[in-house]
């Protein structure tokens, strides 16, 4: 110690004379300290159809996050009088035939085919309800602690037992609105709970694989070529309905979550070794170990940050993968059932081409999918592009 | 040449003898033994089943014993009499009911690579000459289109619009003339006015990605001097592009076939059970919510020996094209 | 009572009355309609241009002695046509058979009001005056369908190599050679002449004829009793009879490796094996009026019209009329509704369900066809288990206050509304209106919608306390809250209606959870007993005691006291040997005790006012105090009938036990041209 | 060789075979080996500068490393008088012990961008070793990374900023401030201004050669090429494949060069003086694949000067004057160099 000081001391007087390394001026002198993340996100900012997506994921999950809140009825509540109720038109023309600022909703007439028993809607000009915001309806718990009856919008207590379909009821009287909120819950979790499940798994066998290398590496990059090498989906059908079915529906929620996770670690484990193998014969991570930083510090300090940037763009690639998937085995109904509600669910509510042909707003539960999915390639492409900023 | 093919042919040996492990897994899975599932539907069916018949059964199958001598068992009827065990809802051998079902799935699925293909390559290398163009634009985003419209979802839409706009049933391999008919002309082109739904349903998802491979191989390969030095000798811009870049782009691109089968298998699946086509889709789906896990077990396996051959012959066709694969 | 202009109730009141007086047994013989004279016949033109040209006998000789006539429900018919429905391929082989099975005995409906047990390929039959003999006599000059001669000797065969008697060691339920009492139990044949033979019992059996009409025992969609001697002894593989090279390429073709295994599907005799059950077997001769023409594992499957069938009608037309059938395979019920409503259906009932009424109404005009109704025997119910191993359940579920509150906290009209489109009928689970064993007390008992009285009745139970979400709590503090099982596949009851019903007892402070399992496991759970409450429509409501397992409890697939049952299983059938681990037994007075008691001595009491009093008491018991909480029920059962198909009735009931298509008698369908 | 008393390292019999695997039927097996690094021995006085040369290829980075640890060797010793802890094998260290080591002998590598961590400031990666080995903390690292930046003429301002702010030559200094962070005993600078522009080399180099002399540093040079050597070391030694075949000071070893190796690894490098005549002796063919290397001496193949002798017997390397070691059977009987 008392050397380093000692040396020190001697140092500063014969300092050799400061090299002419520039003094940046403002603008640059931001982008030389600035952090990768930072960087990143410059870059990213860049992507705007990227940027956009972010945007519409963020407001899908602020949606499933506050479904109570949002919906305006229970996603349960079926409605004998409002069974296949078209999307409606909210508009700004009162009974009177006014024009008002307050957007509102007129009345239906039902009417039932004596012999076909095919129910049909009239709209009842004379009858207008104005929305109401912040009515005060069901109870619920806001995120699961705050007990409240506040909900964004609804008709109030002067419509009855008259309702608000904004995007139309299905055969039971259901809002679709709702429904699709509430779906959002489990189709957009689970293929953020799935993902960080291969997340695990992958950096955890990809990482064994890419630091350790030898057999171990050898054995997982067998395990991962052979879950590759093997149709997915037939596998995943036989894992599903293999699920023992006295399982709850919250335990049938994970184990589709992990049957998917099981998947979809293999490509993260692949890129995650790739990245491991490329990192260990750097040189900055030699030098670490040099700087003696033991195994830990070097994984979590200098590799670890220097992929996450990719594996972040690549966890958010796989997300619809994982959407898809679950959409897709619960709509064969091997995923998800009722009375539990996801988008597959109500896609596979759906698959009645009869019912769709009188019904068609019961797809719409598909153009939620195909948004999020596109949200998610958009965004996970723009990640991509940002994701390396410093290469030269 | 021939230590590559061995392996090659090893490994793919070594994974079909795993995925008969994992198809005899399924077929163990479900709780209880497949003889409740079966006298269940026997009973669902009207039947009634005298103990002394499910005693005999349960000899039959030789359940009781040891799991790998039941798994012993499977595996050498599968390998000496092509046995895959019997289907508990049909009644009758596996095998009798996979055949021709097999051999339509596997036509549907080699005439979606061909759409799939004879869609991306054109495509890509279009928007790779004209990069940044409208048009590229476009491709991407119905590629991107494609890429996030579920499968069965889509089947679903054609069906619904098939269905309300023209009052067609669209789903179906042939016309209810042509379905017992024997091959001809006629029961041909009935396919062919059928098969293009579910080939055009199944490429869609797989087009975007390869467009996209195909475009990135294209831009690699068209920025490389020899392209500009045969452009200065005076080569049409049509038959400089087709000539070398396209080739070269299509290596990497036969490889893509690999991993690309077992996601096609998957998508002609999904979509065979919306439009309800003969293939062994909605054989699968209906043999797992019954749980006829015979049944299963020996599609679940089928299928993926189908991919793993497959997978193999692209891989030893990419060795051939391109000899440096031999050596990693 | 007229609805959405259907028709309800006005079903067979008649016909089930008539159906007990058949029961009812008489020791007088019954026999068919006197025989026409010689040269009256007439057969399809398809069968006399084969008669023209020498290649078939002529009609007269073709049709036994004194053939069976049949009056057609409207009208008589026209010959020729191919009738095209659809099927969901081999193992939906009850679509196929109940359309073209034979029995000895068979429900027979000239109208819906009609419908009664008949001779039909045999001319007569009589039993004894305790019912432990029956005598059967074969119309003369019956013939199979490859032209020869249908004698006893094929009724000794099919009890000898079908039949078997020494497999049946032990009865089980319902078995119709079977009265239950061990060996001496067994139904013993006696050949007595080439016509005639006797099969009698140890006890009396007065429901034998009763359930022989309801089963072809055994030889599936084939006679029932008798079997093609001349043909399938070439298959015996260890018999002098066999024939080697027949049965090397039958193995081969079928892809089994034994001789045995052609014979049966699951195990020695079920006779659903590729070479009795002509299903699966073109070359097997029967006697049905159409016979397989390829394998059910081709697509199509098609019928040809049988020959030597043996009925005509009242004008001496050789039945069948229609030449043949097509089915066509489809694996989802929705690609059958496309072609129901593109008109590629010419007349079906099983895999339509009310549930797509609408669909079907919408699309007449298109699809060029009428949807006529049925009915169901079948109610709609929830079953609490009475016998659940945990005795704090069991304690909940066996107080009828208790029952009565889930009962009437159900609103059945706006369930039927939301669900059915209003086309059910609210109802208690009982028999049906029409069965000889309606009663409109039991049918309408716990029905009216009263939540404040569910809750009132729960209050007094001791179960008026509330914890913070609102739900009602035991005495001994435990939350009120039971899970409802069930399986997607519930015959016709729709699954929505578990979502409502949960939210009407969710209403009335009972937490309901869901569980819903494959069917297969669902029976397994139900075996073992520990199911809360389980869901299952009580069908098999018309002629009940042909098979009333559901109200004995006695059944697999659904059932309200499933510990008890193995008890009462004992009692009424059995030697004390099921296999089935005791669980649980009735407490000392507990009326399931009763029950048991009084199915025992229905089955053996030769007196037919005794029997029906001693069934009666039986459905009292359910009627005091509901076991199984019926909703609606009575389901339409509608049925496609394209608009050029004839004499398909309506009204008829729609039941297991009356042979759904079967009783519409669909050898007199015709095509108009 | 100088005094044992001097000696800061002592490296005998070093060996670093790297195993060829070839994927057979059944999956890899060794089937050769690559001798990167095959019996060097040589020692390094305190306050020397050894410089290591040799064409691409010839192991000499591999050497380097290797005496760091971070190889392996495969055989030999290396021994390093430690300070305070005496004599050290180094090759038979454990990794914890060889942090212990590491505080004392550090590497300046040739990629002045690939050796710094992107993610980090500069005032991470300069502080990472006192940080490690917790030395210092806090304001007191803070100022000790200023000061080591002024060291190495870097400002003190620059701290904050990222790697990807500056230059080839500027990152390199960051890499030599991150060696001397923790006053090490001995700097192993592995072609330290390869990679830099012709411009900056000299600035690095006098940088390296100021700081040598200002601390006292012992530095083992390795490089390719023989200008820098002859300007900064005190001694050189010259590799061809694996192998020393050539040791001595700068002067002498650049004035009586001993092995016909060296002479032609001489007469093709550039002279700082153009008037210097020099015998242009040609380098021939190509360097030998060291997993196969050629029989005799290696060399043989490219020797002008070889004979019979050459191709069958490997030569030792041994004293052929004072201080002066080679590894050529014939180096007494040939006349080499100018």
């Amino acid at each position: 110690m008392a050397n380093v000081e000692q040396r020190g001391q001697k140092a500063n007087s014969e300092l050799s004379p400061i090299l002419d390394a520039d003094i940046l001026e403002p603008e640059k002198e931001k982008i030389a300290v600035a952090t990768p993340r930072q960087l990143m996100w410059w870059k990213f900012r860049k992507h705007r159809v990227a940027v956009f997506s972010g945007i519409l994921l963020i407001i899908f999950y602020t949606i499933a996050l506050f479904a109570d809140f949002i919906s305006p009825y229970d996603p349960n509540a079926f409605d004998a009088k409002h069974k296949f109720v078209p999307p409606m038109y909210v508009s700004f023309i009162n009974e009177d035939g006014n024009f008002t600022l307050r957007p509102g909703v007129h009345g239906l007439i039902l009417h039932k085919n004596p012999e076909t028993l095919r129910i049909t809607y009239e709209k009842d000009k004379s009858v207008w309800y104005p929305v109401h915001f912040f009515v005060r309806e069901r109870p619920y718990k806001l995120l699961g602690f705050i007990e409240t009856d506040i909900h964004l919008f609804g008709l109030g207590e002067e419509a009855g037992s008259d309702k608000i379909f904004v995007l139309g009821s299905d055969r039971l009287g259901r809002d679709m609105l709702s429904r699709i909120f509430y779906g959002a819950r489990i189709s957009l979790s689970i293929g953020l709970v799935s993902v960080f499940l291969s997340l695990t798994l992958g950096i955890v066998l990809g990482g064994i694989s890419g630091y350790y290398g030898g057999w171990t590496d050898n054995i997982i990059q067998r395990v991962i070529e052979f879950i590759r090498s093997v149709p997915g989906l037939p596998l995943w059908m036989a894992l599903s309905a293999a699920l023992p079915s006295d399982w709850s529906q919250i335990r049938r929620y994970f184990g589709i979550t992990i049957i998917l996770s099981m998947i979809g670690w293999t490509e993260l484990g692949r890129q995650v070794r790739g990245r491991f193998l490329a990192l260990r014969t750097e040189d900055f991570v030699l030098s670490a170990r040099l700087s003696g930083a033991r195994d830990l510090r070097i994984i979590l300090r200098h590799m670890v940050p220097s992929f996450t940037s990719h594996i972040i763009a690549s966890l958010t690639l796989s997300v619809p993968g994982i959407i898809l998937t679950e959409t897709g085995l619960s709509f064969l109904g091997l995923g998800l059932r009722q009375p539990v509600v996801s988008w597959g669910v109500l896609l596979q509510e759906a698959q009645n081409i009869r019912t769709v042909a009188l019904a068609p707003w019961l797809l719409l539960p598909g153009l939620a999918v195909v948004l999020t999915v596109l949200a998610f390639n958009f965004l996970g492409d723009g990640l991509r592009d940002a994701a390396d900023p410093f290469s030269r | 040449m021939f230590q590559f093919l061995m392996r090659r042919s090893l490994a793919a040996l070594a994974t079909i003898w795993v995925i008969s492990i994992v198809s005899f897994v399924i077929i163990q899975l479900p709780p209880g033994d497949f003889l409740t599932t079966y006298m269940a539907n026997l009973r669902e069916m009207g039947e009634r089943v005298p103990e002394e018949q499910i005693a005999a059964m349960r000899e039959r199958y030789g359940l009781g014993e040891p799991m790998f001598v039941q798994y012993y068992k499977w595996m050498r009827g599968i390998i000496q009499d092509g046995d895959f065990g019997r289907s508990m809802e049909w009644g009758v051998p596996v095998s009798m009911l996979l055949w021709d079902r097999i051999g339509l799935t596997v036509m549907v699925g080699l005439s979606s690579i061909l759409f799939v293909w004879v869609v991306a390559i054109p495509v890509g290398v279009y928007s790779a000459t004209h990069q940044y163009s409208i048009l590229d634009y476009l491709f991407t985003f119905i590629g991107f289109l494609g890429l996030a419209i579920p499968n069965f979802l889509l089947a679903l839409v054609l069906m619904w619009i098939g269905w309300s706009v023209f009052g067609q049933n669209v789903g179906g391999l042939y016309s209810p003339e042509y379905s017992n008919a024997p091959w001809s002309i006629g029961k041909f082109i009935d396919l062919l006015s059928h098969l293009w739904i579910p080939m055009l349903i199944v490429g869609t998802s797989w087009t975007a990605g390869l467009i996209r491979t195909m475009r990135a191989n294209m831009l690699d390969e068209i920025n490389q001097p020899y392209v500009e030095t045969a452009r200065a000798k005076g080569l049409t811009e049509w038959r400089l592009v087709w000539k070398y870049p396209v080739r070269v782009a299509l290596n990497p691109f036969i490889s893509t076939v690999g991993y690309a089968l077992p996601q096609i298998v998957g998508g002609v699946l999904i979509t065979a059970v919306v439009l309800n086509l003969p293939t062994i889709g909605p054989l699968l789906l209906r043999a797992l919510l019954s749980q006829d896990m015979f049944m299963a077990g020996a599609i679940v396996m089928i299928l993926s020996i189908l991919t793993v051959i497959g997978t193999l012959i692209s891989d030893i066709l990419l060795a051939v094209f391109d000899p440096r694969i031999r050596l990693e | 009572m007229g609805k959405n202009g259907l028709s309800r109730r006005d079903f067979l009141k008649a016909s089930a009355a008539a159906a007990a007086a058949v029961v009812a047994a008489r020791n007088v013989p019954v026999t068919s309609a006197a025989p026409l004279r010689q040269g009256m016949y007439k057969e399809a033109p398809m069968l006399a241009d084969l008669v023209a040209a020498g290649d078939l006998p002529p009609v007269e000789q073709r049709l036994p002695v004194n053939p069976r006539v049949i009056t057609p429900t409207h009208e008589v018919g026209q010959y020729g046509g191919t009738l095209r429905r659809a099927f969901k391929g081999l193992s939906d082989r009850w679509g196929p058979v109940k359309l073209s099975e034979e029995g000895a005995i068979q429900w027979d409906a000239p109208d819906p009001e009609n419908a009664t047990l008949v001779a039909n390929y045999i001319s007569e039959w009589s039993q004894n005056e305790d019912a432990s003999e029956y005598v059967f006599t074969l119309r003369e000059g019956l013939k199979w369908s490859d032209g020869m001669p249908f004698t006893t000797e094929d009724v000794q065969f099919y009890y000898d190599k079908i039949f078997i008697p020494q497999l049946h060691t032990r009865p089980g339920p319902l078995q119709v050679g079977l009265t239950g009492e061990g060996d001496e139990g067994i139904m013993q044949l006696e050949v007595i002449d080439e016509l005639t033979w006797k099969v009698s019992f140890s006890t009396p059996n007065p429901l034998f004829v009763l359930r022989f009409g309801n089963d072809t025992m055994g030889m599936i969609a084939g006679p029932s009793m008798a079997a093609p001697k001349h043909y399938l002894e070439k298959f015996l593989g260890d018999a002098d009879t066999a024939d080697q090279a027949l049965i090397d390429a039958a193995m081969a073709a079928n892809g089994v490796t034994t001789w045995q295994e052609l014979w049966y599907e699951s195990g020695p005799g079920d006779a659903r094996g590729p070479i009795n059950f002509f299903f699966r077997n073109p070359d097997l001769p029967v006697i049905n009026p159409w016979r397989s023409l390829n394998s059910p594992l081709d697509d199509p499957w098609v019928m040809e019209r049988n020959p030597y069938y043996h009925a005509v009608d009242t004008e001496g037309n050789q039945l069948p009329y229609i030449d043949g059938m097509s089915h066509a395979l489809f694996q989802e019920t929705e690609t059958l509704n496309l072609w129901i409503a593109q008109g590629l259906i010419d007349m079906q009932q099983r895999h339509v369900s009310s549930a797509n009424f609408t669909f079907f109404k919408e699309n007449e005009e298109a699809g060029d066809y009428k949807v006529v109704t049925w009915k169901s025997a079948t109610t709609n119910a929830f079953h609490p288990n009475i016998s659940h191993p945990d005795p704090a359940i069991r304690a909940v579920f066996d107080v009828a206050e208790f029952r009565e509150a889930l009962s009437i906290a159900i609103n059945r009209e706006e369930l039927n509304e939301l669900v059915y489109s209003g086309l059910l009928e609210p109802r208690q689970a009982s028999p049906v209106s029409g069965s000889p064993n309606f009663d409109p007390e039991f049918e309408t008992k716990w029905i009216e919608y009263d939540p404040d009285r569910a809750n009132q009745l729960l209050d007094d139970l001791g179960y008026d306390q509330r914890d913070g979400d609102g739900y009602r709590l035991r005495p001994d503090g435990e939350r009120l809250a039971f899970t409802i099982t069930y399986s997607e596949a519930l015959s016709n009851m729709n699954p929505d209606e578990v979502q409502v019903v949960t939210s009407y007892w969710e209403a009335i402070g009972i937490q309901i959870s869901q569980q819903v399992l494959e069917r297969s496991l669902l029976e397994e759970r139900n075996r073992a007993g520990d199911i809360e409450i389980g869901v299952w429509p009580v069908d098999r409501s018309s002629v009940v005691m042909g098979d009333p397992r559901r109200y004995t409890g006695t059944i697999d697939d659904g059932c309200w006291a499933p510990n008890y049952a193995i008890y009462m299983a004992d009692i009424v059938y059995g030697d004390g040997t099921t296999d089935r681990p005791f669980v649980l037994e009735p407490p000392a007075d507990h009326p399931v005790r009763r029950i048991a008691e009084l199915w025992d001595q229905v089955q053996k009491e030769p007196d037919e006012a005794t029997r029906n009093a001693l069934f009666k008491e039986i459905m009292d018991i359910h009627k005091e105090h509901p076991y199984m909480i019926g909703t609606v029920g009575e389901d339409p059962a509608p049925v496609i009938v394209k608009n050029y198909v004839g004499n398909v009735g309506s009204g008829f009931i729609n039941d297991d036990t009356m042979r759904n298509v079967g009783i519409a008698r669909p050898k007199q369908f015709f095509i108009r041209s | 060789m100088t005094t044992q008393n001097d000696t800061l390292l002592h490296v005998s019999n070093l060996k670093k075979h790297f195993p060829i695997y070839n994927r057979g039927i059944l999956g890899k097996r060794v089937t050769n080996y690559v001798k990167a690094v095959d019996g060097v021995n040589f020692t390094i006085s305190r306050g020397e500068v050894l410089g290591l040369v040799g064409e691409s290829g010839c192991g000499k980075t591999t050497t380097g490393r290797t005496i760091l640890r971070a190889e392996t060797p495969t055989d030999g010793s290396i021994i390093f008088r430690d300070n305070d802890k005496g004599e050290i094998d180094l090759a038979l260290l454990n990794r914890e012990e060889l942090r212990d080591v590491w505080r004392n002998i550090q590497l300046i590598f040739q990629d002045p961008y690939s050796s710094l961590n992107p993610r980090m400031t500069l005032e991470q990666i300069v502080g990472e070793p006192l940080h490690n080995y917790d030395v210092l903390k806090g304001g007191a690292l803070r100022d000790r990374v200023a000061e080591l930046l002024g060291l190495v003429g870097l400002r003190p301002e620059y701290m904050s900023r990222y790697p990807h702010a500056f230059s080839g030559g500027q990152r390199q200094r960051i890499g030599i401030a991150r060696a001397l962070a923790l006053n090490p005993q001995m700097i192993i600078c592995d072609e330290p201004v390869s990679a830099l522009d012709v411009s900056i080399q000299a600035q690095i180099l006098n940088l390296l050669q100021d700081l040598q002399a200002q601390f006292q540093l012992t530095y083992l040079f390795i490089s390719h090429d023989l200008s820098v050597v002859r300007h900064l070391c005190h001694r050189v030694a010259v590799m061809y494949v694996g192998k020393i075949v050539e040791i001595a000071s700068t002067e002498e070893l650049f004035n009586n060069i001993q092995h016909p190796y060296c002479e032609a690894l001489l007469s093709s490098a550039p002279t700082p003086d153009p008037r210097a005549k020099r015998k242009h002796v040609p380098l021939i063919g190509e360097v030998p694949d060291p997993a196969n290397p050629p029989p005799g001496c290696y060399f043989h193949p490219r020797c002008l000067y070889a004979k019979e002798q050459c191709k069958a017997e490997p030569p030792l390397l041994r004293e052929v004057k004072p201080g002066h070691w080679s590894a050529c059977h014939f180096s007494e009987e040939l006349s080499l160099g100018s």
